[in-house]
């Protein structure tokens, strides 16, 4: 816990975990819920680097940032998910495959 | 310079006339009685300045008088043009002449033109004209000359034109602008030839110039001479651009006295009167032979012309043609002489025949006859006692430019008739020049009387129209009477010299004749005393032709012993020759003016029809020809050979790698990891 | 007032941008402001005018920005003796052009904006002294011509559109690779002072495929700006959309349009290769005598009164084409006549401002009876003058003042023309006096045939010319009255400038008998 | 004892979210996300980063997973809390996530991370709050903006047609 790797291990096993989710679910909440993975991943990489680099803060108003722009980005994807559902009936991504045509 | 009245004075004279002009273009419609007043009284203020012009030169009189004044109009450094005023015994003559006689066609159109639809118009009009002959008459140099030149054409287009709703009234003030045109082409190459060669347009440098010899001389100072000339055979109605001026008679009467008689007409002689210093004998010759061929055929034509105007236009044409002769054979004061007295007693011919016509007008109002021509003389007679003044008047002027002793027109008809003969002496090869001068003298005198016997004598011969026949109002035979009595010799003999038979007085003593600027040719004085020695034989030649014309016409229209039918059945072609005007008219049309349009008409075809649809067009059509070909090779060749080549195969490669693009926003995410991953490979050896 | 010449080409694109975001609805308000903004750039002019110092025959009020350093193309403006009477006559005329065209019922805020984007051509290329600025100014002319005519015109404008386009697009690629010639030669500079400077010198000896160098490009420029003349062999395309463009643009095609030509080449080919004047003069002055017999015996012939005056300014121009040939008098082998270069040369540019009067107003008003008739056809008109005796007298007016009568300034410019040319061109001049009876021919008895004569029944309820109409001919008959009276105000504004294009051509005379 | 609460909240995070990956049932994911977002929080607090830490349960708990769970909610068609949904491509993405974490592992032994010992500071909220309003004010605002306009663009998009 006071070196830099375990953190850095554990923000890896967490972003593949966002990684893997994203690409393999179909449900568009769910692949939502995996960005959130990679999102908080990259957030503790920020912290830590903060911390073992003399206690600079900028890390944490990166963070900060970072966690808005989640939140936004969660409000605008679910806006869109709903949108779509209500135009298709699924939210299922495989299915709403409107780039293929 | 302004306070010198010898300047001032002209300059007014100049530029009242064209003041009232502006006036009445602008107002002349808002002006009570439509602004005549205006224009009648500042041509009769002209009048009385170019009077006081005269009498200051009688008190002078001084043979040498001359005065000029002139301002600059273009300077470009080298290339200079002066407009200018030059006042001599001569302008001083000539600006009486037009504003007498203007004068005279203002007050007599009082009358004459009333209830006219374009009265002002009209009035305008003649002050444009005023202006722009005296411009002429004033101009130092060539360029202002050739500018009035051309306005006095303009203005005569707009008087001929007066009653433009007729078109032979349209055509004819066409066909005077355009036949005015040919002479001044001429008039101008003349001008660029004399200032290519001396550098100046004014006439003194000119003259001095050629005097030198140096400058211009030869057949290019001939040339230059008989250019300038052509504006004068042009304006001057000279063989063989004379047909202009009798179609002329189609303007208002007044009009026709004012330009077609007296003024306008005269132009031409004054310009070569003005203008006598640069003509070389060669140059002089060729003028004499044109003078004297329009003075015989105008004559011939007269003859047998039946519309009043028209005899006199003929008339006007034949004396025209007098003076010319009287150029070209050197005596040109003999020319500008019997200008002056032509233009005196032909305006007063011209103001009669408009009294005849405007009361045989009335009268065929008053009987209803729209299609009776009130200018033909066939339709009058015996008019005598029912116009006396216009008769006795009408008279005076006949016997004067028959040639009558007593009369003015004897004095200078028998000065040119002696220069001519004088001429003939010293160059016997051309003794058809007196032949043709004499001649026409005895035509002249014989149709004239003609006209008055047909006119005022014998029985009337339409009963219909006879009693609503009446003397004119004073307004219109004030000026004939001024004028009639203006044709006695008296006037141009005083002070000097009561004799009726000599022409010394002083017109001779103030107007004197002044050498030829061109090296080599005859002194004046040398020409003074040749036509000096033909004078008695001169003067007896004249009155004997005279009397045979006055003789031939009592004989056949006063007593009719001699039956004109038989007689004009006798001579035959000449009769119908001149009854037809020599068929100058038919052969114009035929031979220039036809093949002129078709040559225009076959220009513009070509231009539009041949040259812009198959020449320019050509090239459109070939350039799409050629754009065609190598379209058809851009795409069968280039596009569905090669480029399609490359779309077929990256067709097919598509259709394979098709298979991996399923439209999965997932599938690509794998694909964009696993890419990153072979990179990362790829960088770890 | 730093960059007056700048506000000059400034002021119309800013109205042309303003114009397009104007209501498509609210035409008068479109009307009012292109009359503003044109108005706007005339008192400009104006100003120009009285701040311009005539007695210096150089470039004046000149602005100088880099533009595109790598190719070395600024952005130069200057205005000598030449050009400023160009400038106030495009000012005015498009002043006047916009009331022309205030009954323009189709489209009217396109129609103003291309106006104006015309107006800001026209100025540039008189104004521009960097070739590059030139030829886009010269191309930005083109295009809005071209909807102009293509989209306002009669019922022939597609066909009179393109063809006016092909036909200036030819000759604007002959001119640019002339133009591109010279950038070459004279060290990679499209400034025209400078190539001014340099190109006797680098353009001597040069050979292109045997050819003298500076002929090949005299010619290629001198096609470009015959077909804008236009000169003899390139001229059908003027009869066509003089025709068919609306009243305002014709006026602008006679009025300014045609003196690009004339202008391009004094500027351009007597500017830069002065010494290859001598070597085309006596074609210039050929081609002169065939365009004014040429187009006065076609303007004889034509039955359509538009047509007519259009052939009538081909016969116009060529008598400025034969004063341009004039200036070789200058020469030394033709005796140093200074008198006839300087009356040939001044004369043939006041001839092209006295066409641009003169055209514009007897376009405007075969407008005006086009629009009361709807037809144009000479033959179908007749006794028109008791019907509009008004219209009848500016219409006399306009005539004379187009067949040379002294008293109007053509008269003057053509007499400079003719005396210039004569001493060097004897017989050419004395063949081309002719048109002098042509112009009078074609002009009068096209006269008589509207308004002389018995009233057609047809037209006994046309109206007279009204105020507005009056409004946009007087001006233009009070300029060529004034400067036929008294031609010295022009004289002076160019004299200086033709001076030194003279002496720099008399120069090189001296230079090559050396 | 801290090692120990270290690894354990670590353990609670992986497993957890895998957990939310791999699990059938949406709702369960949603519930699992939840423990992942606490542990993350909990390792937050042990970088020192105790204001973070704050944010992120307040937002991530409190606004994103409430968000979440709400979408679900919105988007089926209710009967059970079951609701299943199945996954596609497990065995390549497994591979490639994988294999994408062992050289994010090699990547992160090998690195020469520099280091610079520091003291626990009191709190990190002043000093963010100095940083957010001077040095990062520019980014804040931004920020604020992009988030007011994701705000007014969810409402919009999720209007519907009418």
């Amino acid at each position: 816990m006071n070196n830099i790797d375990s953190y850095l291990f554990i923000s890896s096993m967490l972003f593949c975990l966002g990684l893997f989710g994203v690409i393999t679910r179909r449900n568009a909440i769910a692949v939502l819920m995996g960005v959130e993975l990679i999102l908080n991943a990259a957030n503790i990489n920020f912290i830590a680097f903060s911390k073992f680099n003399g206690m600079n803060l900028d890390g944490h108003i990166f963070g900060l940032l970072v966690i808005v722009l989640a939140a936004a980005e969660a409000a605008v994807a679910l806006a869109i998910i709903i949108n779509i559902y209500n135009n298709m009936n699924t939210i299922n991504v495989d299915e709403a495959a409107e780039l293929k045509r | 310079m302004i306070e010198n009245p010898m300047i001032s004075f002209p300059l007014l004279i100049l530029f009242l006339p064209l003041l009232s002009f502006l006036i009445l273009i602008f107002f002349g419609k808002r002006l009570p009685r439509q602004g005549d007043w205006v224009a009648v009284g500042s041509i009769v203020f002209t009048f009385l300045l170019a009077v006081y012009l005269f009498v200051q030169m009688l008190m002078n009189y001084n043979p040498d008088f001359s005065n000029s004044a002139s301002i600059s109009w273009i300077d470009l450094g080298a290339f200079k043009i002066n407009l200018g005023i030059l006042i001599d015994n001569l302008t001083i003559v000539m600006l009486l002449i037009v504003t007498l006689v203007s004068s005279c066609t203002h007050i007599f159109s009082l009358e004459y033109m009333k209830g006219d639809i374009r009265y002002n118009r009209y009035y305008a009009y003649l002050g444009l004209f005023t202006f722009s002959m005296n411009g002429i008459v004033l101009a130092d140099n060539l360029i202002s000359m050739y500018m009035s030149w051309e306005l006095v054409g303009v203005s005569s287009y707009l008087l001929i034109g007066h009653w433009f709703e007729k078109d032979s009234a349209a055509n004819a003030s066409k066909k005077a602008f355009l036949t005015n045109r040919v002479g001044d082409i001429g008039f101008f190459i003349g001008i660029m030839l004399l200032y290519s060669a001396v550098g100046a347009f004014a006439f003194s440098p000119i003259f001095e110039s050629i005097s030198t010899g140096e400058s211009i001389a030869g057949a290019t100072l001939t040339i230059a001479g008989l250019g300038i000339f052509m504006g004068a055979v042009g304006k001057s109605s000279q063989f063989p651009l004379h047909i202009w001026l009798p179609d002329a008679m189609e303007g208002p009467t007044p009009v026709s006295a004012l330009m077609h008689a007296a003024t306008m007409v005269a132009a031409g002689v004054y310009m070569c009167v003005r203008l006598f210093p640069i003509f070389t004998p060669g140059a002089l010759t060729v003028i004499a032979y044109v003078g004297g061929i329009t003075a015989i055929l105008a004559a011939i034509t007269a003859i047998t012309q039946n519309d009043i105007k028209k005899v006199l236009a003929y008339s006007t044409v034949s004396q025209l043609g007098f003076m010319v002769l009287a150029v070209g054979t050197g005596v040109y004061t003999a020319a500008f002489f019997h200008l002056l007295t032509h233009a005196m007693f032909k305006a007063n011919l011209f103001y009669c025949s408009g009294s005849v016509i405007h009361s045989m007008h009335h009268a065929l109002h008053e009987a209803h006859d729209h299609d009776t021509d009130p200018q033909d003389m066939r339709n009058m007679g015996g008019f005598k006692e029912k116009m006396p003044v216009t008769y006795y008047s009408m008279l005076i002027s006949t016997l004067a430019i028959a040639g009558v002793p007593l009369f003015s027109g004897f004095l200078s008809k028998d000065a040119i008739l002696a220069g001519t003969l004088a001429f003939a002496q010293h160059h016997p090869e051309h003794f058809l020049l007196p032949l043709f001068g004499f001649s026409a003298a005895a035509i002249t005198a014989f149709y004239m009387f003609r006209l008055i016997f047909m006119t005022f004598h014998g029985k009337p011969n339409m009963k219909s129209i006879f009693k609503d026949i009446h003397e004119s109002p004073n307004v219109m035979t004030g000026p004939i009477v001024l004028l009639g009595t203006l044709s006695f010799f008296i006037f141009y003999t005083l002070p000097s010299n009561f004799n009726p038979i000599k022409d010394k007085g002083w017109f001779t003593d103030l107007i004197v004749p002044r050498n030829s600027s061109v090296p080599g040719s005859l002194t004046a004085n040398e020409i003074a005393e040749y036509a000096h020695h033909a004078h008695y034989l001169a003067m007896g030649l004249s009155i004997a032709v005279a009397s045979v014309g006055i003789l031939l016409a009592v004989l056949m229209y006063f007593t009719k012993t001699l039956s004109a039918k038989n007689i004009s059945a006798r001579f035959g072609f000449l009769y119908d020759w001149s009854l037809n005007k020599f068929y100058f008219d038919e052969n114009y049309n035929r031979f220039l003016y036809q093949p002129f349009m078709r040559l225009a008409n076959t220009v513009s075809w070509i231009d539009w029809e041949f040259y812009d649809k198959y020449f320019i067009n050509g090239f459109g059509r070939l350039t799409k020809l050629f754009s065609n070909a190598s379209g058809k090779f851009d795409y069968d060749g280039i596009d569905q050979g090669l480029v399609d080549g490359f779309g077929r195969v990256s067709g097919i490669a598509g259709k394979f790698l098709r298979n991996i693009q399923t439209g999965r926003l997932q599938n690509y995410l794998l694909f964009v990891v696993a890419g990153i991953l072979v990179i990362i490979i790829a960088q770890a050896f | 007032m730093e960059n007056i010449l700048s506000l000059l080409i400034w002021i119309p694109i800013l109205g042309a941008i303003v114009v397009a975001f104007l209501p498509r609805d609210n035409e008068n308000l479109v009307r009012y402001t292109s009359a503003a903004v044109t108005g706007l750039q005339f008192v400009v002019a104006i100003v120009l005018w009285r701040k311009f110092d005539p007695l210096n025959g150089s470039m004046q009020f000149m602005e100088r920005y880099e533009w595109i350093p790598s190719l070395n193309i600024s952005y130069i403006l200057g205005v000598d003796g030449l050009s400023l009477p160009m400038v106030l006559l495009t000012a005015m005329l498009f002043f006047i052009g916009v009331f022309v065209s205030w009954n323009i019922k189709k489209a009217v805020k396109g129609y103003f904006a291309l106006y104006l984007l015309l107006n800001a051509g026209v100025v540039g290329v008189f104004l521009s002294l960097d070739f590059f600025l030139f030829y886009i100014f010269w191309e930005v002319m083109l295009l809005p011509m071209y909807f102009l005519i293509g989209m306002w015109g009669g019922p022939q404008r597609e066909y009179a559109a393109i063809k006016f386009f092909l036909y200036t697009l030819f000759g604007s690629v002959l001119m640019l690779i002339g133009i591109l010639g010279l950038y070459f030669t004279c060290g990679k500079t499209f400034d025209i002072l400078l190539i001014m400077e340099r190109a006797p010198e680098a353009l001597d000896g040069v050979l292109w495929w045997g050819m003298s160098a500076a002929k090949v490009i005299w010619v290629l420029v001198f096609i470009g700006f015959a077909i804008k003349v236009p000169v003899f062999p390139f001229h059908t395309w003027l009869p066509l959309a003089h025709v068919e463009a609306p009243t305002a643009i014709s006026v602008l095609l006679a009025g300014i349009l045609l003196k690009l030509g004339v202008y391009g080449i004094i500027r351009v080919n007597y500017g830069i290769m002065p010494d290859q004047v001598y070597w085309f003069a006596g074609g210039l002055a050929f081609l002169g005598l065939v365009n004014v017999l040429w187009g006065g015996l076609c303007a004889l012939a034509q039955t359509d009164l538009k047509k007519l005056v259009a052939y009538s300014s081909i016969n116009h121009m060529g008598y400025s084409l034969l004063g341009m040939a004039a200036v070789v008098a200058a020469g030394e082998m033709n005796g140093g006549d200074l008198k006839a270069a300087q009356a040939g040369l001044s004369g043939a540019v006041f001839q092209m401002f006295n066409h641009g009067t003169i055209s514009a107003m007897l376009f405007i008003l075969v407008g005006v009876v086009y629009e009361r008739a709807h037809h144009r056809d000479i033959d179908g008109f007749g006794g028109l003058a008791s019907q509009m005796p008004i219209y009848t007298g500016i219409t006399a007016l306009a005539f004379f003042a187009g067949l040379g009568l002294p008293g109007f300034s053509g008269f003057v410019s053509e007499a400079m023309c003719f005396i210039g040319a004569f001493p060097v061109f004897k017989t050419i001049v004395i063949l081309s006096t002719i048109g002098i009876l042509l112009n009078a021919a074609y002009f009068l008895w096209a006269f008589q045939r509207v308004f002389f004569g018995k009233l057609n029944e047809k037209y006994k309820d046309m109206e007279e010319i009204n105020s507005l109409e009056l409004f946009t001919v007087i001006p233009l008959a009070i300029i060529t009255l004034f400067f036929g009276l008294y031609p010295g105000p022009y004289l002076d504004l160019i004299k200086s400038t033709m001076d030194q294009i003279i002496e720099k051509i008399a120069f090189v005379a001296t230079y090559a008998v050396m | 004892m801290a090692e120990l609460v270290f690894w354990t909240i670590a353990a609670l995070t992986i497993m957890s979210a895998a957990f939310v990956v791999l699990n059938n049932q949406l709702i369960y994911s949603a519930v699992a996300l939840l423990f992942t977002l606490f542990g993350v929080a909990g390792l937050y607090i042990f970088l020192w980063a105790d204001f973070i830490a704050g944010i992120q349960i307040l937002v991530y708990v409190g606004g994103i997973l409430v968000l979440v769970i709400f979408g679900i909610m919105l988007t089926n068609k209710i009967k059970s809390v079951r609701i299943s949904h199945k996954s596609m491509q497990q065995g390549v993405g497994g591979v490639v996530s994988f294999w994408f974490f062992i050289f994010l592992f090699i990547a992160l032994t090998k690195a020469p991370w520099a280091i610079s010992d520091a003291i626990e500071p009191i709190g990190t909220v002043r000093g963010i709050g100095v940083l957010l309003l001077t040095d990062y004010l520019l980014p804040f605002e931004i920020i604020s903006l992009l988030l007011l306009g994701a705000l007014i663009g969810a409402a919009v998009l999720s209007r519907g047609e009418s």
